[in-house]
């Protein structure tokens, strides 16, 4: 089925709409409004609800999804979003409660929100936390918000942060529009911190490291606590981001191994689903000495034993968010918490990092493996031993897909040419593994074999592959009606379609 | 665990395969003296049932069956039923970002009918595949447009939301981008032209204003255009309560355009998630922050959509990116798109109807019991009301006949006193409803 | 993708439940149920639950549906299923509501019945109702049962029922199971009742005419109030069989016509969801003759003005089914005629006639057209122009799979050869309309030029023409584990998969 | 109407395009004085949110938030959330009947997977797709055993469910099928094995049973089967609570089974839609009612699956037909379906251990304060207690204390007198309800 794009299937008095009766006296609204009346309305569609539920239908059924199955995307833990989480989110007093409404009927929001805030801090091993953050890359923005105000409590703001090269684009980003200046920090030949070149970067001027640890080729920064005391000795903070947290939960703590301040992406290791983009939610864990710079309002437990909002807060770094955060995911996670329990959350990341190994197992000898340090929850191939026949990472990526799964990350870390980075996460079982495995050792072969069919795939998708250089050079960001579709005859309406 | 695809003998097996002697063996790299040894202190595993009943208690500890005047940047709003029925369909729920354009083609046509609906709604060129929310897209915007103009400083109304303000404060304080507040007029609750214009300097890089503002009320946008146009600044229009773009003009006069798509069938829920969407003219489409999808056409030719511009993005340009933001609000913007589909051009502006007469006939209802500000301007739904006792005191009085009463302003606003409030009505509100909130306040 | 039976993707240990903590003493299953207790069971699957919702969401991928496109299924009336109606449904005092909770607590659930049964007697313009049936056949089998032992009455049940030879074939069986003999009633040249035929044949053993109105050839019997005449003029009485009152609702009403009782299909003419093949819902409407008759118990408003159940009812021909029926389809039927009004449920009708009659313009002389009466909500053409190149209805009806349809109902009714019966409904737009209509004429053009492509169809789908023959000359209808199963190796699991 | 996909331009088009002057045109060949010519008296249209007012209204009136202790043929067990998730999915819910099976295989596979549960779960070789229901189908039952054995009459025990006796009645009558009921034993609530043997004549078809039967209690199958199959008659056991067939022994030694699947998903719904389903011995395959999927091949060697040996069925064999179903409970079966995936062969019978620890408990602690009848016999999740009380004073007292007592058993069993009920406890019920139905009844 093709399926064109909505406004081209609107005709002018379709309706999917009806209101309830009007129970107050009709007004004129160019009487109230006077000049500020709105006049024209653009390309707003009219259909009816059955061409909608159709529309929407058959857009769902061009995607993949995780319930359709796996996505071996490294850094970014699709995993399954259990169904209750999407029940409970509905509840009438959950989804219809106001933001401002009386903290006296909004006990049971105070209660959520305390509640999963106390296990976050269980589990990162950290003494205070914000759920205010919108998503990872927001939480991130708060924690080095709070690392920078933290300084200036001090008396100086310092002037750069350090970053592996292996980070997340949003690391560097976000340093930036907190106003510092970043530094590169180069990986070691493990992949990992290279701590005489940390312990020469480190100075008076540092406020920051900002780390990902298991590190983005999936390896656990053994050293962590001598790169914690190296900073530490400078006044200089460890800043975690928790992207790969779905590696280490109930397993090692942050908190524990001297990480100052981190985020957590409730929408990878706490799955929340990813809805082909967000939301997500990003909280910020700290240590007691960051507790004072955590943004406005925080939820505290009040003399009558009731929970309410602190909004009193002088050394905070202000609002990052209105409202207080992404609500619904904090419902989500603290479902999917209570779900697993201490035995569950422990077993998912022990079978996280069992697949991950049990892939890379497999397919040693297939694809070229830069590093051989033992992997966490995910491994970083690369495509050197295909690339010989001019067969790229995405080629492959792209070649997965033609059999039944997504493609796994194709052009990140940067600090591996080539990297094929596959993250299967807990939820896939052995057979679907043995599945992924089959495929992409059939696809070095076909790389070997021939060349051409992997460079020019997919072959089995709805669509090929998209001139996404045609798309950024000449951008078409949306609908435009074409001058013919004013005047339709009776006969063109189906050939339109 | 009833998530985990795994048997006991699956991970036996496993770990012979990997040749390793137990699952711990796969941990050792981490330093014994930090590995956990203990269970963590969360609660026990929840049977399904279980976790349905712990949110049922949470549940009921929220307010439900009370009547409520609360809107303040937060929206109740009829959400049609297909909005859930088709943005829960598991192809949407758990698909990821849409980069292998070839298996995302549902989510990313979603996302330009999302982009075209907005433009058309706002009177701007392009618009972007979402934002956070409205309070952390007018920052983003004002950023925007300090990279745009290259001056540095901006002229914020004092009746933009005031979180929005504080969330704009943080968001500038440490780029050095000082940000100057201007004051309303007394008979309007619109910003004050001639203060505005007085704080409007060589260095300014935006004017950032919201209408329908805090107060309700409708600005001026051309005037304010002028003025800030005159001085070479660019307009920032912030709308946090969408539905009003049904029957209000849109801000076509201005430059950049920060929308809370909240009022277009997403929840209230606690303050989120929502969507925001930055729209603005084409020409400041490489300082968009956000992601962005355009139409393009496959190797055979036919139409198809990817994810574009993404030189801007942090994952490309790294500490030189419009914006740090990565994960959105896509899915929301899903329902934001279904929600105008089931509308449509006629059906919105019935409904920004409706909004404008409950509201109309709930000012003037429970007016009557006290004093209306800021009448000399045109509102929508939302008003500004002075009762005879404290906002404290009316609304103690108003739960008991379980009716939420407006939100207190003295805080915010200090200038109006402890007896002003915002009143929101929608059409939700029911004339009873009205009436009985009427009634208390008399009583 | 392809997709195994969920037996073959069972292994032992995995799980997708969890019980909530029992609160009560745990009980010694084998104490308490001695050898009654069970030992043995056989191949329930073991899985997670993200395997499960793979396995059903995989598999919903291969049907076709409402949601996805149309159905023009002659007498099939498959319409759109508003999703308000799946939503009230599951309110909790609705779906939750105990059969035999006190009535003062089921005043709602009384309700809804009391008020659906209103609304149907008005739109059938008959005097009273039964909700209970659970179906259209099941309906049937009610009303020849009222009819029977309104002959009883009489004092004679009298013997035979008699049935156009058009008729749906749930009618003879049904007179069958009622223990009367069918007479078989031809069809005209115009493929109607044959008045001067039924006048010789209704005599005083004839208990009934079943007749289907419009008929299956969409038809209505213009003489329909001579035939009610013709009938009650030897005490014998006209059941109308309501499959097709999608061409009548607001627009003629059969009591005033004639008809002494009737069914409806809810899951027709009141848009319950068909849900893959029920369930549905089959109320029967009579006139006053008949009441006594009904089935118990009746809802009933006491003198209290509560509803109620009357059970004491000498005269019924007692219960045809536990409890009050399918409770959950009166739901769906009385949103749907609520979202409705008298306006939308006659502008339904309208629309429902209009889209079968532009279908009948739009190919008149692309096929064969055997009755030229009138159509009404449905049109049946014959493979006649086609048969002489070898090409069959049911080929045609597979090659429009092809096309992004539904075949049309390939096999029925049977006093057309190789009918081709086509029911729009309302709820195909213009546009649909158009592509079928263009589908079907590139058919016939297809049957023409190239009659083994149509032969051979359908092309597109996941799974071809399959063996009919085989599935019953050697039935196989359950799974059974294959000896190997019981010791899979380590490796084979996935192969298996 | 807002379902209706035309705009007024595409009537007016049609219209010109079938040559008709206007709609009514296409209604001439109803004779005039027919016509509607007027509105007809049902509600005027309702906007979405005014259905929604209207089902909350209805639903209000019901009973919530009690405690219940009804069972008899309507069970209260959790609903897996995954069941709606999956089943409402518009591929399942808005597909027809599979009979073109090439774009059918979704369902047809599920029913495939349902008919092999069906057939584990209750011991026999072959199982239908589905039935309206228990009632229903335990009368199709007979009709078949009368077909199979070509002996005309049925002996059923008097504790198969009353209603489902009286719908066999029904059915029977005019079929002319003699019916004799049998009775119980006081002590254990079975049926009186040697009455029974007495009742069975050379010209009866079949023996009905069910267990566990209406009082709770479990048959001894065998021992019945062993009766009827001596003289020739077939064993046909109805099971109304199938939740209990994951601790109770299957009914091997019958010839067909006839379950009410209610338990396995389905809600309480006052009654329905449940989920009916006939299984048999391999060899009456001929003479089974319904429809029947079955696995076959496509024209490449794949396998598929497809409605099967429908020459049994109304739509090919009419007036011979083995029955005159036509439309069955497909969308239940698929909820049946994945209730028994999720619970899978561990689960089910956990759940059924905590069913029958939940009764055992509920009958001490409840039985205390009255006299548990039926004692000498195992029992699953019901049992009856004769109150001091009446039943209606005992329920009475129940219903203030927000508890929904047992059912009252007097009407259908006179000889057990005013004050006996029918109690069931589920894995749903709580120790706490336990408690307070005890207290209260002691009060």
């Amino acid at each position: 089925q093709n399926e064109g794009l909505i406004f081209e299937k609107s005709s002018p008095g379709k309706k999917a709409y009806r209101l309830s009766e009007l129970d107050v006296p009709a007004v004129d609204a160019s009487t109230l409004l006077g000049k500020s009346v709105r006049k024209e309305y653009g390309a707003l569609p009219e259909l009816s609800e059955i061409e909608i539920v159709r529309h929407f239908t058959r857009l769902s059924t061009w995607n993949y999804a995780i319930d359709l199955g796996m996505f071996p995307l490294g850094s970014c833990t699709m995993k399954y979003n259990g169904r209750v989480n999407e029940a409970v989110a509905r509840f009438e007093g959950i989804a219809e409660a106001h933001p401002y409404q009386p903290e006296s009927l909004s006990q049971g929001a105070l209660g959520i929100m305390h509640d999963l805030s106390q296990y976050l801090i269980e589990i990162t091993g950290m003494d205070a936390i914000t759920l205010q953050p919108a998503a990872g890359a927001h939480g991130e923005f708060t924690g080095i918000l709070m690392i920078r105000a933290y300084h200036e409590s001090k008396g100086n703001a310092r002037k750069k942060i350090l970053i592996p090269d292996s980070a997340h684009g949003t690391n560097p980003a976000t340093a930036a529009v907190v106003g510092y200046q970043v530094q590169n920090l180069k990986s070691n030949a493990e992949g990992m911190v290279d701590l005489a070149e940390l312990e020469k970067l480190v100075d008076e001027d540092t406020a920051a490291l900002m780390l990902t640890n298991p590190s983005t080729i999936g390896v656990f920064e053994s050293e962590i606590h001598k790169i914690a005391d190296i900073l530490h000795a400078k006044g200089a903070l460890l800043y975690m981001d928790g992207a790969n947290m779905n590696a280490l939960v109930g397993k090692t703590r942050p908190g524990d191994f001297g990480a100052d301040v981190m985020h957590l992406n409730l929408h990878k290791t706490f799955s929340t689903p990813h809805g082909g983009g967000g939301p997500g939610s990003g909280p910020v864990a700290c240590k007691a000495i960051l507790e004072p710079f955590l943004p406005t309002p925080i939820v505290v437990r009040k003399a009558d034993k009731s929970l309410g909002f602190d909004y009193d807060r002088p050394l905070s770094v202000g609002r990052v968010r209105m409202f207080y955060g992404n609500f619904g995911m904090f419902v989500r996670a603290l479902a999917y918490t209570l779900a697993n329990g201490p035995d569950g959350l422990r077993l998912t990341t022990e079978d996280a990092v069992l697949n991950a190994n049990y892939i890379r197992a497999k397919l040693e000898g297939y694809f070229d493996l830069p590093f051989k340090t033992p992997s966490m929850h995910e491994v970083v191939f690369s495509d050197k031993l295909q690339a010989k026949n001019g067969v790229k990472t995405g080629d492959m990526g792209k070649r997965l897909i033609d059999y039944g799964f997504h493609a796994y990350t194709v052009s990140f870390p940067m600090i591996v040419s080539g990297a094929m980075m596959i993250e299967p996460t807990e939820s896939e079982s052995r057979e679907e593994l043995d599945l992924l495995i089959d495929a992409l050792q059939q696809i070095a072969r076909e790389a070997a074999e021939n060349p051409e069919l992997v460079k020019t795939a997919p072959h089995t998708t709805r669509i090929r592959r998209l001139n996404e250089t045609a798309a950024a050079r000449n951008p078409v960001l949306r609908w435009k009606a074409p001058p013919s579709s004013i005047s339709l005859t009776p006969d063109s309406a189906a050939k339109e379609w | 665990m009833r998530y985990l695809p795994k048997s006991p003998a699956d991970r036996t097996a496993m770990l012979a395969e990997i040749g390793a002697a137990s699952i711990d063996d796969l941990f050792a790299t981490i330093p014994a003296e930090y590995q956990l040894k203990r269970d963590l202190d969360v609660p026990r595993q929840h049977g399904e049932q279980e976790v349905i009943e712990a949110f049922k208690a949470y549940s009921a500890q929220n307010a439900t069956g009370y009547a409520s005047f609360l809107g303040a940047g937060a929206y109740r709003h009829y959400r049609p039923v297909i909005i859930d029925s088709l943005s829960q369909r598991g192809e949407f729920l758990t698909s990821y970002t849409p980069y292998q354009p070839e298996i995302a083609q549902g989510t990313l046509q979603a996302l330009f009918e999302f982009q075209t609906m907005i433009c058309d709604l706002t009177g701007m060129e392009i618009a972007n595949a979402s934002m956070y929310d409205g309070s952390t897209g007018a920052a983003e915007a004002v950023m925007m447009a300090v990279r745009v103009t290259g001056r540095n400083g901006a002229v914020i109304a004092r009746t933009v939301h005031p979180e929005y303000r504080e969330v704009l404060r943080t968001y500038a304080q440490h780029q050095g981008i000082p940000l100057t507040e201007v004051d309303y007029i007394g008979e309007s609750g619109r910003v004050d032209l001639a203060k505005l214009d007085a704080a409007i300097t060589e260095d300014t890089a935006c004017v950032l204003i919201q209408s329908p503002n805090f107060f309700g009320t409708i600005e001026d946008v051309a005037a304010v255009a002028e003025i800030a146009h005159a001085k070479g600044a660019l307009l920032i229009v912030s709308i946090a309560e969408a539905v009003s773009l049904g029957i209000v003009a849109p801000p076509v006069e201005a430059d950049i355009v920060s929308l809370e798509a909240q009022s277009f069938g997403v929840p209230v829920g606690f303050g989120g998630p929502y969507c925001g969407v930055i729209a603005c003219k084409e020409k400041f489409l490489r300082q968009m922050p956000g992601r962005l999808c355009g139409e393009t056409t496959d190797t055979e030719g036919r139409r198809g959509f990817v994810l574009t511009l993404s030189t801007r993005e942090q994952h490309i340009r790294r500490e030189k990116a419009t914006s740090n933001i990565c994960t959105n609000q896509s899915l929301v913007a899903l329902m934001v798109t279904i929600f105008l589909t089931v509308y449509g051009k006629i059906g919105l502006r019935e409904l920004a109807e409706q909004n404008l007469a409950k509201a109309h006939y709930a000012a003037n209802t429970i007016g009557a019991n006290g004093k209306l500000l800021f009448n000399s301007a045109p509102r929508f739904n939302e008003f500004v009301l002075e009762t005879k006792d404290t906002t404290e005191a009316a609304n103690a009085g108003l739960l008991k006949e379980k009716i939420i009463g407006g939100f207190p302003l003295g805080h915010h606003y200090p200038e109006l006193g402890a007896n002003a409030s915002l009143w929101c009505a929608t059409e939700l509100t029911t004339r009873v409803q009205i009436d009985a909130a009427a009634a208390a306040l008399k009583a």
